[in-house]
């Protein structure tokens, strides 16, 4: 069983510049923040090397870091600036049972990350509701589709923290 | 006779068969599927430790009524891409094919809708009409459930027609007659004189039938269960499955017909496999009429006893209902053809064998 | 409905008496839609159940729209599923009914401020005849929801316009 | 001449007898065997995640309940165990220990319905009624310690709403020693039956090396062989503390990890349930069940991943604090979520029939799917 630090710095030996970062002194859970285009080499090595064998991932959740700079433009319209999207997966070893959090940072403008759903089948349904409810685009997906809202849904994304729900969809009114 | 009498009091043989054939349906079809509904109802709701319907009536009694005149009042849909000419006649004929099976039916030694030679014959070809209706049905309805639904029964009811007919021709080989009426009378007597006890004949051969009957009356009975689409073979309105199969789409009135044909089915072939088997309408023990020398009270002793016996195959089908679940569309053709005809015919050899020694 | 109106001016005792037939009828047979959306659905099986027996009421779920006369709306509408409850609505033969089980369904619930997907309420799409508060209502309330539309079908009339 | 014949999509639901509530499936069939499922999902969507943004931490726990509306006091302690975590708070012994009743109580509760419904769905409709009949049983228990029959609201972070009523605990010793016959009843009525046993043996058969990759837990993993439960494998709260077996598929009707595994996992865990609250009940100590509750929950910033054996598998909360009284980012990883994602690799090639068998065996809530 190893901890998080020590897979931080195997990993950091073996990809170097694509992991970038350990957080430590968070309540409760250490995780490594790595490059969003190559967490599925990551994720594969961690999976099939037999020291680590992370053959489960439990969850994976897309999150709106609500941090960016408010700009108001000309035409009077809200910008967010330097907004950023992270994922967070939570990977087990049933066998070894070690567990570790990775996470990656996207740009709010563009959130892009490579796929996972090719290495855990389990990160298919997991990546299509972060897509749906984020906006966040998986390189490789086979079927990136929205999950879980309709699929002629126009007002974008609403786990963002700026998502403004439309008032009419379809004739129905929405608000209360 | 009914007939008799009914030629002389209208004095023209059309009226007289007129009134004849409507007999049943008046004073034994329509009675008989309304209680057969409600029976359904408490029956399955007694194994369930419920009470079922008890606002109407004493004990509900009146449930059925109040469905049938609500049925009556439902706005008839008829969808606007379903093909409108097949679409209504289906009902109909479903309806018309479990009716007219009633017509050869003897329900008592005094009453035979229409006493004809071939009535066995007769009752297997006519029920092969209700297949067509639910065929009609579910092309109709232009709705893949429904299409599903009826392909299923189209493949079920003609499939289990051949075990059926193959233990048919059994009891034919050893009674040579195809009239239930006489068919019936070759029963009289005690219960001993049934055919799942030997029949008529007598000594070792009689022993010797027994349990080459006892085989028909399973296959027989299996199978017909397979024809009315009871439990564990309803699988062509399995709802589970197929919503409610080939009458999905049927609203008001017609999806009344389908009803009320599918109790009347259940009647039907119990009636086949009470009077092949268990005597028709003969009483097990000698008639009340007979010892006290009321000759008249005899047909209606008669009547009681085909009832008795009709409901009780009926009961067990219900009770089969609502404690199995239901097969496969492969596995109920499986048990078709790999075992029930494959047994029949083996069962027909022997008792072949048996009846020319 | 409202159907005979131009024939017959006023109540007479025939077309009263037909009426009560008619909806005695109608209100013994409430034949229910098997469908369940949410939390409620799972109270409203219980109602079917032994224990409750609505079967007593002679309501038996049937699971085609065509054959039913009352759709249980018990749960959460949300605007993708409230497409197809219209639908299911409009599949249903006349005369029907519409009950609404629990508050999702009356007005959104615990949803009504942030579901940005929950309808406020069934009867934005669809018309109502009962509605019964809960979350989600106990079977009791589902069976007195059920009498309140009986009452209410007792009182219909073929002269007159009732809804 | 070569006879045309060309593939049908078939919809199944959303309002289809036996979806389970608001599914629906695309079926693309070759007659009727099945070549491919697409689950179309979010007919429930009820926005739980935002909702979480936008309430206090307590504030969640009613719409926790409303996730997994058939063992919501399972859902409950997921929740408060993961908000615990996040606080560094200890709760009181006894509180643990009727934390374990209610939810092994509530795993009954779930499993039943669960068996029930799969009856039903393969045609036999008693012993759905029998099931239900039971539960009311359990949900009477539930009535007399909280009041409500189906959304508690009852374990509140770092205790529980109300003491245990004085008549529970004999209530429920009553109660175990009434429903171990019933799961013999059920398993003479069903699980035997030759014709349930046909439909079930060999269906839906899940290897647990998929099962793994697709995350699949819970009995549905169990069915295929793993001995893998949380209670045993990473246990929580006072599990440890107690004597129960982990039943797995061994495929005693047909291959491991079919639906009949699935299914009778299920009877076997409700035995195993049974266990369990009858030593609970023996240990219980005494206590006050409300001293640890704190006045105003506001956990430092951090985050937690907290994960409890719910009645359908994993169920695991992932909570991010920014520091104020509402949570940042709740995500739910609902194990019925990732159950029906296997649908499409268990259905191919089977028959129509078998769709609703594999569903029923794998035994969804979509309240949860679609949260």
């Amino acid at each position: 069983m190893k901890t998080t630090e020590e897979i931080f710095n195997l990993l950091k030996e073996k990809f170097g510049e694509s992991i970038i970062e350990f957080k430590t002194g968070v309540p409760v859970e250490d995780f490594i923040v790595v490059n969003p285009f190559e967490i599925d080499k990551v994720c594969t090595f961690l999976r099939d090397t037999d020291s680590y064998q992370f053959n489960n991932l439990m969850n994976l959740s897309g999150v709106d870091d609500a941090n960016g700079k408010k700009i108001t433009g000309e035409q009077g319209e809200v910008k967010l600036e330097g907004r950023t999207f992270s994922l967070f997966y939570h990977l087990e070893s049933m066998s070894l049972k070690q567990k570790v959090t990775l996470a990656v940072r996207m740009p709010g403008e563009n959130p892009e990350v490579s796929s996972v759903s090719e290495i855990w089948r389990s990160a298919d349904w997991h990546e299509r509701e972060a897509f749906d409810m984020f906006g966040i685009k998986f390189l490789n997906h086979p079927d990136l589709r929205r999950i879980l809202m309709p699929y002629d849904w126009e007002a974008g994304y609403p786990l963002r923290k700026d998502y403004k729900n439309p008032e009419f969809y379809q004739g129905m009114k929405v608000p209360y | 006779m009914i007939y008799d009498f009914l030629l002389k009091l209208t004095g023209s043989e059309i009226a007289a068969g007129f009134i004849q054939s409507l007999l049943p349906l008046f004073v034994f079809i329509l009675p008989f599927a309304l209680i057969a509904v409600l029976l359904e109802r408490k029956v399955s709701a007694h194994m369930q430790d419920r009470l079922g319907p008890m606002r109407v009536g004493y004990h509900g009694i009146f449930q059925t009524v109040a469905d049938i005149l609500k049925l009556m009042q439902k706005e008839d849909i008829v969808t606007d891409n379903s093909d409108k000419a097949l679409f209504n006649i289906a009902p109909v004929l479903v309806f018309t094919g479990s009716y007219a099976a009633f017509a050869a039916i003897p329900f008592s030694g005094a009453f035979i809708g229409s006493n004809i030679d071939l009535g066995l014959f007769f009752i297997v070809a006519v029920s092969g009409l209700v297949v067509a209706g639910i065929l009609m049905a579910g092309w109709a309805s232009n709705n893949k459930y429904t299409l599903l639904g009826a392909m299923r029964s189209a493949a079920q009811v003609i499939s289990y027609e051949i075990p059926t007919i193959l233990v048919i021709i059994t009891i034919v080989m050893i009674t040579g007659t195809l009239n239930l009426y006489t068919l019936s009378e070759l029963q009289t007597g005690h219960f001993w004189n049934w055919m799942i006890f030997g029949g008529p004949s007598t000594g070792l051969i009689k022993v010797a039938f027994i349990p080459f009957m006892i085989i028909g009356f399973v296959i027989i009975y299996i199978s017909t269960l397979a024809e009315v689409n009871r439990t564990p073979f309803d699988i062509p309105e399995a709802e589970s499955e197929l919503v409610s199969g080939y009458h999905t789409e049927y609203s008001g009135m017609k999806f009344a017909m389908f009803f009320l044909a599918e109790y009347a089915n259940m009647f039907a072939v119990s009636a086949i496999v009470a009077a092949v088997f268990f005597g028709g309408y003969q009483s097990p023990f000698g008639y009340l009429g007979n010892s006290l020398g009321i000759s008249w009270f005899i047909p209606i002793e008669q009547f009681f006893w085909f009832t008795f016996k009709g409901i009780f195959f009926v009961l067990v089908q219900m009770w089969l209902r609502w404690t199995l679940p239901r097969l496969r569309v492969d596995q109920l053709m499986a048990l078709c053809w790999k075992y029930l005809i494959p047994i029949a015919f083996v069962n027909l050899l022997i008792v072949g064998l048996i009846t020319v020694l | 409905m409202g159907l005979l109106d131009k024939q017959f001016t006023d109540d007479n005792i025939i077309i009263t008496k037909v009426e009560d037939v008619l909806n005695w009828a109608r209100l013994s047979s409430l034949w229910q839609m098997g469908f369940g959306l949410a939390c409620c659905a799972i109270e409203m099986m219980a109602t079917s159940a032994s224990h409750y027996d609505f079967d007593r009421f002679g309501v038996i779920p049937r699971p085609s729209p065509r054959q039913s006369d009352v759709i249980i709306i018990s749960g959460t509408v949300t605007l993708k599923m409230a497409i197809r409850i219209k639908r299911l609505y409009e599949q249903m033969p006349d005369p029907k009914y519409v009950i609404s089980m629990g508050s999702c369904s009356n007005c959104g619930g615990p949803y009504w401020e942030h579901g940005y997907h929950v309808l406020k309420g069934v009867d934005r799409v669809i018309p109502v005849d009962v509605y019964v508060p809960g979350c989600p209502p106990r079977p009791e309330a589902l069976l007195e929801g059920l009498l309140k539309l009986q009452e209410k079908i007792r009182n219909e009339s073929l002269v007159k316009k009732t809804a | 001449m070569p006879v045309k014949t060309e593939e049908m999509i078939l919809n199944m639901g959303p309002q289809h007898p036996s979806t389970h509530g608001v599914l629906r499936l695309e079926l693309l069939l070759e007659g009727e065997i099945i070549k491919g499922v697409k689950p179309h999902i979010g007919y429930l969507h009820r926005c739980f995640e935002k909702h979480a943004e936008a309430m206090t931490y307590p504030q969640v726990i009613p719409y926790v309940d409303r996730l997994d509306y058939l063992s919501s006091m399972y859902n409950e302690f997921g929740y408060v165990t993961a908000v615990e975590k996040l606080l560094g708070i200890e709760v009181p012994q006894r509180v643990e220990y009727i934390r374990v009743i209610m939810g092994e109580l509530q795993r009954i509760a779930s499993h039943l319905v669960a068996i029930g419904t799969y009856g039903a769905d393969l045609g036999a409709f008693t012993p759905f009624l029998f099931a239900f009949r039971d539960r009311e049983k359990i949900l009477s228990l539930f009535e007399i310690t909280c009041g409500a029959r189906l959304l508690y609201n009852y374990i509140w972070i770092g205790g529980l709403s109300h003491d245990l009523h004085p008549d529970f605990v004999r209530l429920a010793r009553e109660f175990i020693p009434y429903f171990r016959p019933k799961i013999k009843e059920m398993n003479d009525l069903l699980s035997y039956n030759k014709i349930f046993v046909e439909r079930t043996a060999n269906v839906g058969i899940l290897p647990p090396e998929t099962a793994i990759n697709f995350g699949v837990s819970g009995p549905n993993l169990r069915g295929s062989g793993l001995k893998w439960d949380l209670r045993r494998n990473d246990p929580y709260s006072v599990y440890d503390k107690f004597d129960f077996n982990i039943p797995v598929g061994e495929g005693r009707m047909g291959t491991v990890g079919d639906c009949w595994d699935r299914y009778f996992v299920r009877i076997l865990e409700m035995e195993e349930s049974l266990k369990i609250i009858e030593q609970a009940l023996d240990q219980l100590p005494e206590g006050d069940v409300t001293s640890a509750i704190p006045k105003r929950v506001k956990p430092p910033i951090g985050q937690v991943y907290a994960r409890v054996e719910n009645p359908r598998g994993e169920l695991g909360y992932f909570i991010i604090s920014d520091g104020s009284v509402n949570p940042f980012r709740v995500k739910v990883r609902a194990p019925s979520f990732i159950s029906l994602s296997v649908m499409d690799e268990l259905c191919r090639g089977h028959m129509i029939a078998d769709v609703i068998a594999i569903l029923g065996s794998i035994d969804i809530v979509l309240g949860e799917i679609d949260r």
